[in-house]
């Protein structure tokens, strides 16, 4: 389970006094898979780097199974917005791939072949042996989902992972993410700009005012467990829940 | 540009240099009794290459160039990564290293003597405190270069502290490192002949001593030449490990 | 042999001597050469430093067990209570104006003629506030000029041709072999200091630390031997001076044949010391008088 | 970090540093390392105000002057040089050449052409300090990141806009590294200048010290260049702080557990 | 006019030989917006820089005006897939927009009104002074947006600009380069992953096929030239057209 309560973040830097945060609350049970949408610059990211232990909230607290977090939980992986920077450009996709899990002291057959599956799920077999910076954006980015998804985490926390690839790639990942949250029971909080994948992948969809930022509203995505990228889409219950969640995300920048 | 470019090139440079050592004397720009034409330094140069005592002071200084330097690199990037990497060490350390590093070897050359006598202790101890501050203070600002979200990716993936200096910190200040050691390098061998120059310890500085002392001119500047021709040939070895181990990094990418 | 950790097993002293690779030291190398201290039961290493720098601490240390220095340093040494004491004469003076081993040179266009018109130049000495600028100074005082607006420049031997040529010196004080590059470019000798100083001066003397005077007294006595004789057969060989210059010093042949030999007398000249001692009082490079008692043997 | 803090970190370890020197050498019969207490009496009475105008402050000119010229050589010559492949595989072999030659033995041939005077020992400090700006300012110059350099092309940022404007503040950080390392060497090659035809001067005095046995005053030379080089990196660090805000700041930014 | 002929690249390094494109030719008139779709890793970043200059293509030509391309024309502006990396972080937002305007010599009165008016435009008023480090990855790319906007380009090249940003802002931005082209009649070249966004701006759509990569097809989107987010994508034949590209891009991608 993930407690978010109360949470809060300044920036402070250099004269500039940023309110990312103003008060934030919500819920994540255990195996839930929530999508997290809201304006550019509203503060998703900071929300997500808070709960992942990696930055100091200015106020609030956010707790994982309970315990308040003051550092990176275990089992936990981030797929981070900045994919690019976020590969160590020292080392080939596989070694990328492959190092948290040696971290984790997964053995190494094993090892070889969460790498394996992982890559080919993304659609990169055969880039295992190139350098991050010999790959195309979209290629990068779905390096760092490969990495996420070979850890086999407990939470899985995504910001804006899909960004850089094309329609179809984005649609084989989504369901992708979807099976791996069914299969290993992971919690999943999912930050994304696009509102019919955050209908399409969630359980929930939490919406996030413009700044200073507040949860604007949630909703639970009432669609059957079984997704699939036609019927689902096509389902008018899918069109309602996409239309109240534009809405409110237009209310959202209206009342910025 | 083809692979054997370069060393033409390179070989062009030292050729102008030689043009002008030996035209500069013959066109009276200088007295040629204090700086004789290169054909001269080079007969000088044959004729050391001859004697058995050169070789045997060639390799005196490189024992001693090569133990000093693999001690201050191997001192200076070990102590370089905890300090860089524990701030607290780092604002207790700063003001000490700051202190120690403009202290010149030379004027520590009678404490030298006196603890080490004039053999190879002291040459070492004077070439290890000399350049062990290059490679320090050159890690020092390699691993404050380190990227933010690769830093937090290790983190957020429970990275054990060795695994983020191995697999982070140490790869990014890799290419500082290597200017670190290059730095080193010549300065370790500076301080081996200046050592030997002015303790008289056996190797290539002491030959340049008796040369000066005895009005032999072109011999000097032979026993000069070498100690310049063996900085060249360090330079090419650290290039060629720098294309080797740093192939990932973009100053070296950046030129296929 | 009796000394505690350079003895080896056989009575026979390992014995290192620091020692500067110039003309003045060929004694004790033709004395190794010729086995006077093997016969004495040393089994002598040299080592060559450059000036006191590094000698002197090595024997304070006891790296070595015996040095070589000018005595005008081991005074100052001496003052500033080193523990050292000089165990045999080192060089001396030839004692003939204009054929010393070293002296004042001039270039050749110089309009400088004698020793007084030396007063308000710049002249090059190895060493600030040691017997260069003193003995200088006495040249002058003797010639009748006034010593005190000389501008002294400290530079390395070796460095003084070219400064003298390319003018950045007036004159430099030098000893050979520069001395006889810069008279083979037409250079004038305008000085014989050690002359000027004194007769026949003791200029270096080979020195021990007081703790090997004390505790190995018969190392030091056979030492002091195996150097008098050196010195006696250096000054009666010249010829086998000059070849043995080649062996440590990279001096070419037609130089080594042409170079002024300093002489090696067996006594340390007390009153020449004396002398030595008063110029430095008197140009101020002592902070108290040296105890000569004390530092010679 | 408060200021209080900050003084504690900076003078803890020198604290303790000196309190065990002081204690450990305080019975030393040893004639080269007397004790901490004599070279500290012997500190206050050898660097007075006049000793430190006619020796400190000579050095102090040819050190800023020798640094800055360092300076400014070593960044023009490093963005040249790491901006051209061509350049760079021609004169690198020379420079190494150079590099290696120590400056003592250099420091003769300095003097054929510059003399005896102030200019020898500033070109001397310059010789021997521009080495890590250069090649720091090489490799700065070649890690600019490839996006940044094509933006810079893209938009028309070229000829010295796109140095001043890209390249150098790119490679400032590393440039900075150099400018460091190289503060404490021109201290060190202001100490060797001085070991030729000098006659005033702070590395003067203390080989003087050295040759004529004043033991304690020699220490108390070295401690002062000591103290020389910390407060002289106090200087440099606060023009860097502003130099480099930015590229703090950009480290800091996410690092803030 | 922009016109590429046979252009083909290949990217060699270190024993890795990837075929980026292999044949492509297409024109796009002055004045002229074409979409570029295409799967993820097929080329399209490869292709924007080969036209804009900044990469020598391994065969065929890119011309611009008649004039084969050899470096980037002027009047030409970027925005870059990695919008974080173009960015130059020690400069604020403000400097790193004027900074292109300096360079083409705009008088100082009209660069202030150019720079205000573009931060405008992308929503970024009162962000003028801060870092781009200080902003989020959508500002961040917004930023780079108003850099292109605030230049006045003849040609315009932008490499997913809109990847980061909420669907909101997506769409406002997407007004805005279509005003912008048409109040200053600028040749654009869009590259995009979302196909309706491909439908709703351009005038043709050229489809990539994956790689090895040709042109798969192009189509001329044949709706009104006043667009307008509501009634555009309501109409019937955006959702013909959009059907219509979706299903080359099925084929291209399992043409791979
Ligand atoms: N290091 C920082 N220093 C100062 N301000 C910051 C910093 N990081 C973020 N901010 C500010 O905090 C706010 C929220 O940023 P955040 O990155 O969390 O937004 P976001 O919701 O992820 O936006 P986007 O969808 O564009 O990525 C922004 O206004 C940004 O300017
Ligand atoms: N510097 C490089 N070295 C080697 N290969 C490269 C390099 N840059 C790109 N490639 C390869 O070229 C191909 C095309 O890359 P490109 O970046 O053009 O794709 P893209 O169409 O922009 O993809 P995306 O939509 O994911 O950004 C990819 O297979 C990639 O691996
Ligand atoms: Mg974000
Ligand atoms: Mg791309």
């Amino acid at each position: 389970m993930l407690e978010v309560k109360g949470l809060r973040k300044v920036y402070q830097a250099g004269g500039r006094e940023v309110e990312a945060l103003r008060d934030l609350t919500f819920t994540v049970d255990r195996g839930e898979l929530v999508c997290l949408v809201g304006p550019s610059g509203c503060g998703k990211t900071t929300l997500l780097r808070c709960v992942a232990g990696l930055l100091d909230p200015s106020g609030g607290e956010v707790e994982v199974d309970g315990k308040a977090v003051d550092g990176p939980p275990p089992g936990m992986a981030v797929v981070f917005q900045e994919y690019g920077r976020s590969l160590f450009p020292w080392m080939t996709v596989k070694a990328n791939v492959e190092l948290p899990l040696k971290q984790k002291k997964v053995p190494k057959p094993r090892r070889a072949e969460l790498v394996e599956q992982s890559l080919d799920a993304v659609g990169l077999t055969g880039n295992a042996d190139a350098y991050p910076w010999q790959l195309s954006g979209g290629m990068q980015q779905r390096v760092a989902i490969a990495r996420a998804v070979a850890y086999e985490p407990r939470t899985l926390l995504m910001d804006e992972p899909f960004a850089a690839v094309d329609a179809q790639t984005r649609a084989d990942l989504e369901d992708l993410v979807r099976s791996l949250w069914k299969r290993l029971d992971v919690t999943i909080l999912f930050v994304t700009h696009d509102i019919d994948e955050s209908v399409y992948l969630g359980q929930r969809v939490v919406m996030l005012s413009s700044s200073p930022t507040v949860v604007q509203d949630e909703l639970t995505i009432d669609l059957p467990a079984e997704r699939d990228q036609l019927t689902t889409r096509a389902d008018p219950r899918f069109a309602e829940l996409r239309t109240k969640v534009y809405q409110q995300i237009q209310l959202a920048k209206k009342g910025a | 540009m083809t692979r054997f470019r370069p060393v033409l090139l390179g070989a062009a440079g030292l050729a102008g240099l030689l043009l002008v050592i030996e035209l500069a004397p013959r066109t009276g720009l200088v007295d040629e009794r204090f700086l004789p034409p290169a054909s001269r330094i080079l007969a000088a140069l044959a004729r050391e290459a001859g004697s058995p005592a050169f070789w045997a002071a060639l390799g005196d200084t490189l024992v001693a160039w090569a133990l000093g330097l693999a001690v201050a690199a191997g001192a200076g990037v070990l102590a370089g990564l905890v300090i860089g990497s524990v701030p607290a060490l780092r604002a207790l350390t700063a003001s000490t290293v700051e202190f120690l590093r403009p202290i010149p070897s030379v004027a520590l050359i009678p404490l030298a003597v006196l603890l080490y006598g004039t053999g190879l202790g002291s040459t070492l101890m004077l070439v290890c405190y000399a350049a062990f501050w290059q490679v320090l203070v050159q890690v020092l600002y390699g691993v404050a270069d380190v990227d933010p979200v690769a830093f937090e990716t290790a983190r957020s993936f429970r990275f054990s502290p060795w695994a983020r200096v191995r697999y982070v910190l140490w790869p990014t200040a890799l290419p500082y490192v290597f200017t670190g050691v290059r730095l080193a390098a010549s300065v370790a061998l500076v301080l081996a002949i200046t050592a030997e120059l002015v303790i008289g310890s056996p190797g290539l500085g002491k030959e340049i001593a008796v040369a000066q002392a005895s009005e032999a001119v072109p011999a000097m500047y032979a026993l000069i030449v070498v100690t310049g021709l063996l900085g060249v040939v360090i330079n090419v070895a650290a290039r060629f490990s720098e294309r080797r181990f740093l192939a990932w990094h973009q100053s070296v990418r950046g030129e296929i | 042999g009796s000394s505690d950790d350079a003895s080896g097993t056989d009575g026979v002293d390992a014995v290192k001597v620091g020692v500067i690779p110039i003309i003045d030291v060929a004694p004790i190398y033709l004395g190794q050469k010729q086995g006077f201290f093997k016969s004495r039961n040393i089994e002598l290493t040299l080592e060559s430093g450059q000036g006191g720098a590094a000698i002197v601490p090595g024997v304070v240390s006891g790296q070595f067990q015996f040095g070589f220095s000018n005595l005008t340093s081991l005074m100052i040494a001496q003052t500033k209570n080193v523990p050292i004491k000089a165990v045999a004469a080192g060089v001396a003076s030839t004692g003939q104006d204009g054929a010393d081993f070293g002296g004042v040179v001039v270039k050749a266009d110089s309009p400088i003629k004698t020793a007084a018109d030396l007063a308000g130049k710049k002249i090059s000495v190895n060493t600030l506030k040691n017997i260069g600028d003193t003995v200088v100074r006495e040249s002058v005082r003797k010639k009748g000029g006034d010593p005190k607006d000389i501008a002294f420049v400290e530079m390395p031997f070796p460095n003084m041709p070219a400064a003298l040529a390319e003018g950045q010196i007036d004159a430099a004080w030098v000893v050979e072999p520069q001395l006889s590059t810069i008279k083979a470019a037409g250079g004038r000798v305008v000085a014989s200091t050690f002359v000027d100083a004194a007769p026949n001066l003791t200029v270096a003397a080979y020195f021990a630390s007081t703790k090997l005077v004390q505790e190995d007294a018969d190392l030091v006595k056979r030492f002091t031997e195996a150097i008098n004789e050196s010195l006696t057969y250096a000054d009666a060989h010249p010829d086998e001076v000059r070849e043995v210059l080649g062996s440590y010093t990279k001096i070419d042949e037609k130089l080594r044949a042409s170079l002024i030999l300093p002489k090696w007398p067996v006594e340390i000249n007390e009153a020449s010391v004396q002398k030595l001692a008063e110029l430095g009082n008197t140009d101020g490079i002592f902070t108290g008088s040296p105890d000569l008692a004390e530092l010679l043997p | 970090m408060s200021f209080m803090r900050k003084i504690g970190y900076a003078v803890g370890l020198p604290l303790i540093l000196f309190g065990l020197w002081f204690v450990l050498s305080s019975g030393s019969e040893s004639f080269y390392a007397p004790p901490l207490g004599t070279i500290l009496t012997a500190f206050g009475d050898t660097w007075t105000w006049p000793a430190i105008r006619a020796d400190v402050l000579p050095s102090l000119l040819r050190l800023a002057a020798g640094y800055l010229l360092a300076a400014v050589v070593g960044v023009t010559l490093g963005v040249a040089i790491g901006l051209d492949r061509r350049l760079r595989a021609t004169v690198e072999p020379v420079l190494e050449f150079f590099r290696a030659v120590p400056p003592p033995v250099l420091v003769p041939v300095i003097m054929l052409f510059a003399g005896i005077g102030d200019a020898m020992k500033v070109i001397v400090i310059v010789f021997g300090c521009v080495w890590p700006i250069l090649l720091n300012t090489v490799e700065g110059v070649r890690a600019v990141d490839s996006v940044q350099l094509e933006t810079a092309r893209a938009y028309g940022v070229t000829g010295p806009a796109r140095i001043t404007r890209v390249i150098l503040p790119s490679a400032s950080p590393q440039i900075a590294a150099g400018l460091r390392q190289a503060l404490s060497i021109a201290i060190i090659l202001m100490v060797i200048s001085e070991m030729f035809a000098a006659s005033n001067g702070l590395g003067f005095t203390i080989v003087q010290f050295q040759r004529s046995f004043a033991i304690p005053e020699m220490w108390s030379g070295i401690i002062l260049l000591g103290l020389l080089g910390f407060g002289l990196s106090l200087l440099f660090r606060l023009a860097e702080r502003r130099a480099l805000r930015w590229y703090e700041g950009l480290r800091a930014a996410q690092r803030t557990r």
